[in-house]
């Protein structure tokens, strides 16, 4: 089986990758002390993205995988989407189509953040 | 259909009743359909017969036409099952008709209990009527219920009505619902609440107008209200299991 | 029943508690599942019999209290689901069938398999023990619903809560792990020459459920963690008081728990297809037909789950989006059953009580599956959701699949589990018993969930409409029903045992069938293959043209 | 019986991906929806409760960041193991996998000590929304770490000899994955406020 497993990757020069992943690291950080709220997210979350795919791609080699492992990984977290979708309109707002959740301090605030499906 | 094993009592029962029987004889059809189909297949082709079996794979188009059309009829049936069911949820669960009473219903193990506005016509006064088990209405009257739980889920079902909506602690739930006949119905909760469960039953009497007004003057002496008022918090174990108990 | 022939006798531990070997552990979990099958049927007893002779004393059991009856209904649906209906049809069946029908000596990973059922008999003992505990059982349904099952002072019974939802937890890890050495097994150890659409549709169904299972545990797991540390941590990820959410264990549970009927249903279908095909002498009709609308069920019984939740609370509008999914899900499944009936027509059929057993699940699951869409549809749900007309439509699926369709599974492959032949006489005493009883009980409670009667009620002495003695005699019917169907269980248990030596031996291929598993000697031996099989041809070659015999077994070369 | 012998289903492949590599991206599948599930259920509280911010901002951004070079660091090692262990070179394969080890243990001191520090201002797992939250994700995720730490060792053991060589991608597979909920466990505990 290790003459597949040798078969399938040539190893990139992963200190490299791993130098960018810090690289981003401290970006995020930064980012995070920034005032601005969609700095902060954009910088903790569309990098968290960034660094996930790096170590996904150069790491665990899901882009030399066969094809329906990466499929396989997308559909478990498509699900996961359909979830929430689902089940978002419920406990994410306070307030819907006649009923409403009294005891949470702001309804008003945290309802209109979202919308429904 | 349903109405020969459980009276209807609210105006939307009858909605509810006719799409019991629209999907009662199109699956009917299908069911009976179904099994004829098999047990025909069954007998002709007994192996005593004598009849060789036949090679089919099920590609050949003569014979998945038996596949093909039944599924497309399938498909229509369903999008007319889906019309009434959409057309009846929304009427009796998402449009609200304008309220002429609103009543609220607290759910608690293991009891219903309602507070309405007394004889001024105002809720949360002083001459609030709160009364435990029995909810008194007028017929032909449109009323709103506010439904809440002071402790663990319940469901508020009156079958008399085709009603049913579970009461979530920490939310207020609308409904409505419209007496249109009178005489007295069961209240069942229809959602595991515990121990009383089964105990959890209650009444809702519809009532001439006249008789409510009389059942209002009755009951909105506050000194009464004061006394029936239930505790704020949930109740302790042991009281209500030893209820329970008996 | 000796698994290893040419072997030197392993000591009693190794050969029945420490197995490795596929064989052995299918029957580990076929008995374990029988046992608490057993468990269940008794608390169904228990409970009919409340029901049908309130507040009498119940033989066996003595007076069923409230807080009793809730235990005993709760425990009756979580043993039936998770400890009967999924150890039985995926794992037993999975564990026995996989590595025979696709031609390998064992499953890829047997340890990691030996794991899986060890894991799983914990559960069912923690599941057990519960009854032991201060409080008792749980009692709070098996959907566990919060706060009453995170808030002991609701519930009563905080250690049964705690024991129920690991009990729970670990049965899940078992099928996990289980499920995923299904599907690598199958993708990986194929015997040369099988291809994709020449694998036996029970092994597809089989390795679709575990992937479905898979998918949709997941939120539910993460979700009893939350309740775990509710009821213990006095969190309050449930708790509205406290920012928590009750509805957020709804979705989590129904997330899973609908998916979960198909997970059992799956594989029954297989087993059916595979009886259907050998005693109709006839290919399944339209094998890839059948597989596409697996496919096609498998996904979109991920997106239904709130039609359980049309009345619980949750925003109206969304009903109308799970009422549409619902009701076309019954699309695939109406046409998965045409296909099995189209597989009659051209046969040469004969009635053996496998076969009957199929026919049996056939007839029944279409009553069960055209009742749902009275449920799946909102409008009709709001009067009958949580009545009996919901309790008897489950039960309408549930037996044909975990009863029915597991009944068909062990006669037909019983004599290559045990080498030697059931009883065909008592087979079909037992087939007649059960499944006529089992209408007796179900029709008379459709009619009082029409008339209003909710679940888990121990007694309607309170609700005046209920206790109309006319509903009164028609649970009274459905519980001597009951009485009736588990006498007649019976007869199977004497049967399988006394035939276990004096059924007459089988042969390697008693049922004339064209899958791998018939080619090996019965019982299998060891290692199964004395030589590893090639594969020529799909499974279901009946009546094949300008052959001498009418089946062609998938490892002989033309 | 002898659970040591490999049987011949372990050793093919119709898929063409070793039976050890698939089971694992199946473990890696199931894992994904079960912190899936978990991460979707904070999200949509977190959102709700914009007033959990301030719960969220006693929480020690530092030490979270530090803790994610910490793991992004053991996964280096992890994948310079499989290189490694695909030049068979088993011995230091098994090195660079204890060193990944090492990163783990390393990883549960700091978040050790920071939950000490928690407790020790008074946040525990009951004191509110966010801190049940902190508790259980961070607690999950902590034990995959240390089952990862244990798994990996075992490995390490078995490569020393050269034996079981293709093991060390496997545990390696699992040990990015678990790096990559902490890549998103850092910015939704210790960033958003």
């Amino acid at each position: 089986m290790t003459t597949e497993a040798e078969a399938h990757v040539h190893h990139p020069n992963y200190v490299k990758i791993w130098a960018i992943l810090v690289a981003l690291l401290l970006v995020s950080v930064l980012g995070s002390m920034s005032h601005v709220r969609e700095v902060v997210l954009i910088a903790a979350f569309g990098i968290a993205i960034v660094k996930a795919y790096l170590v996904a791609r150069n790491f665990m080699h899901v882009n030399v995988e066969k094809r329906w492992v990466p499929y396989l990984l997308i559909v478990c977290l498509l699900f996961i989407g359909i979830l929430f979708a689902g089940v978002a309109p419920d406990i994410m707002n306070h307030v819907g189509q006649h009923w409403i959740n009294p005891v949470v301090n702001q309804p008003a605030v945290s309802g209109a953040a979202t919308k429904n499906e | 259909m349903l109405e020969r094993y459980l009276t209807a009592a609210s105006t939307y029962a009858h909605s509810i009743d006719h799409l019991f029987i629209l999907i009662a004889a199109i699956v009917g059809f299908w069911l009976i359909a179904a099994e004829t189909i098999m047990f025909t297949l069954v007998f002709k082709f007994r192996a005593k017969n004598g009849r060789p079996t036949q090679y089919i794979t099920g590609e050949e188009k003569h014979l998945k036409r038996w596949i093909t059309i039944p599924h497309a009829m399938v498909l229509v049936c369903d999008v007319v099952i889906i019309i009434g069911a959409i057309s009846v949820w929304y009427n009796i669960k998402q449009n609200m008709p304008v309220a002429d009473e609103t009543v609220r219903v607290i759910g608690q193990q293991w009891a219903w209990s309602f507070q309405q506005a007394g004889p001024d016509g105002v809720m949360d006064t002083p001459d609030d009527i709160r009364s435990v088990g029995e909810l008194h209405v007028k017929i032909n009257t449109t009323y709103h219920f506010e439904l809440m739980s002071r402790d663990v889920v319940h469901s508020f079902a009156v079958p008399a009505f085709r009603l049913k909506q579970d009461a979530l602690p920490g939310r207020t739930i609308t409904g409505w619902f419209r007496p249109n006949r009178l005489g007295t119905y069961d209240i069942q909760c229809t959602q595991m609440c515990g121990l009383g469960h089964a105990l959890m039953a209650g009444r809702i009497v519809v009532e001439t107008p006249q008789d409510h007004a009389a059942w209002l003057m009755r009951n909105s002496n506050p000194a009464a209200a004061g006394l029936q008022a239930l505790p704020a918090s949930p109740p302790d174990g042991t009281l209500t299991l030893a209820e329970a108990r008996r | 029943m000796s698994t290893q022939v040419e072997h030197a006798e392993p000591s009693f531990f190794h050969k029945y508690m420490w197995s490795t070997d596929h064989k052995m552990i299918a029957k580990q979990y076929l008995f374990t599942g029988m046992v608490m099958a057993m468990i269940g049927g008794f608390l169904a007893y228990v409970f009919r019999m409340q029901q049908g002779f309130p507040n009498q004393y119940v033989p066996g059991f003595g007076l069923v209290t409230p807080g009793k009856y809730n235990a005993v209904v709760t425990m009756h649906g979580t043993i039936m689901i998770f400890w009967v209906a999924m150890p039985v049809l995926i794992a037993a069946f999975g564990n026995f069938l996989i590595p025979l029908m696709i031609g390998c000596d064992d499953m890829a990973f047997p340890r990691i398999n030996r794991l899986s059922y060890q894991i799983f008999l914990l559960s069912a003992i923690v599941l057990l023990l519960s009854f032991l505990v201060k409080g008792g059982a749980f009692g709070g349904a098996w959907t566990a619903y919060p706060p009453l099952s995170s808030t002991g002072a609701y519930n009563l019974t905080p250690a049964g809560a705690v024991l129920w939802l690991l009990a729970v937890a670990l049965e899940f890890v078992a099928f996990l792990l289980g499920g995923i050495n299904f599907t690598v097994t199958v993708m990986n150890s194929r015997a040369p020459g099988m291809k994709m659409y020449d694998i036996p549709i029970l092994v597809w169904m089989i390795v679709l459920a575990s992937v479905l299972f898979m998918v949709s545990v997941g939120p539910l797991i993460a979700g009893a963690v939350l309740l775990l540390f509710d009821q213990t941590m006095s969190t309050g990820f449930y708790d509205p008081t406290r920012g928590g959410d009750p509805l957020l264990w709804q979705h989590l549970f129904w997330f899973f728990g609908h998916p979960e009927v198909y997970v059992v249903l799956l594989p029954a279908m297989g087993i059916v297809a595979e009886v259907v095909a050998v005693f109709a002498r006839k290919k399944v009709f339209g094998y890839k037909t059948v597989l596409y609308t697996t496919w096609a069920v498998g996904f979109l019984s991920m997106v239904v789950w709130a039609h359980h939740q049309f009345v619980a609370g949750i925003d109206p509008r969304m009903a109308n989006i799970f009422s549409i999914t619902t009701l076309m899900i019954s699309i695939p499944i109406t046409e998965m059953v045409f296909l099995y009936i189209a597989t009659l027509y051209g046969g040469s059929i004969t009635l053996d009580t496998p076969m009957l057993w199929a026919l049996g699940f056939i007839a029944e699951f279409l009553i069960g599956g055209v009742t749902g869409i009275f449920l799946g549809s909102s409008g009709t749900d709001i009067y009958l959701h949580d009545t009996y007309f919901l309790v008897a439509h489950f039960h309408y699926t549930f037996v044909p699949i975990a009863i029915i369709s597991v009944f068909a599974g062990i006669t037909f492959w019983y004599p290559k589990m045990f080498g030697r032949m059931l009883n065909e006489t008592l087979g079909k005493i037992h087939f007649w018993g059960t499944v006529i009883p089992f209408n007796v009980i179900f029709i008379p409670l459709f009619i009082t969930g029409t008339a209003g009667d909710q679940r888990r009620i121990y007694s309607y002495a309170q609700f005046a409409e209920q206790s109309r003695p006319a509903l009164q005699h028609l649970r009274t019917t459905s519980t001597i029903a009951l009485l009736v169907m588990l006498a007649f269980q019976f007869v199977f248990l004497f049967n399988f045992f006394w035939s276990l030596r004096n059924g007459k031996t089988a042969g390697d291929n008693p049922w004339r069938s064209t899958t791998l598993e018939w080619t090996v000697p019965s019982p299998p031996p060891h290692g199964n293959f004395a030589v590893l099989p090639t594969v020529y041809r799909g499974p279901y070659e009946y009546g094949l043209p300008g052959r001498a015999d009418d089946f062609a077994p998938q490892n002989v070369p033309d | 019986m002898s659970s040591s012998a490999k049987p011949i289903a372990n050793t093919r492949s119709a898929t063409g991906i070793p039976s050890a590599r698939l089971i694992t991206w199946w473990v890696i599948a199931s894992e994904i929806v079960i912190f899936g599930g978990l991460l979707a259920s904070y999200v949509m509280h977190r959102i709700g409760h914009p007033e959990w911010a301030e719960a969220a901002s006693h929480t020690n951004t530092w030490a979270g960041a530090f803790n994610t070079l910490v793991l992004l660091t053991s996964s280096l090692c992890a994948v310079m193991a499989h290189k490694a262990a695909d030049a068979h070179q088993g011995p230091r394969a098994a090195k660079l996998l204890r060193l990944t080890a090492l990163g783990g243990l390393l990883f549960l001191t700091i978040k050790g000590f920071e939950w000490a520090k928690d407790i020790h201002e008074g946040f525990v797992i009951s004191s509110g929304g966010f801190w049940s939250y902190y508790y259980t994700l961070a607690g999950l995720h902590g034990l995959h770490v240390l089952a990862g730490m244990v798994i990996m060792l075992v490995v390490a053991s078995d490569a020393a000899k050269n034996e079981e060589l293709q093991r060390v991608e496997c545990i390696g597979l699992y040990w990015h994955f678990v790096d990559i909920v902490w890549i998103f466990l850092f910015p939704l505990l210790y960033i958003a406020r």
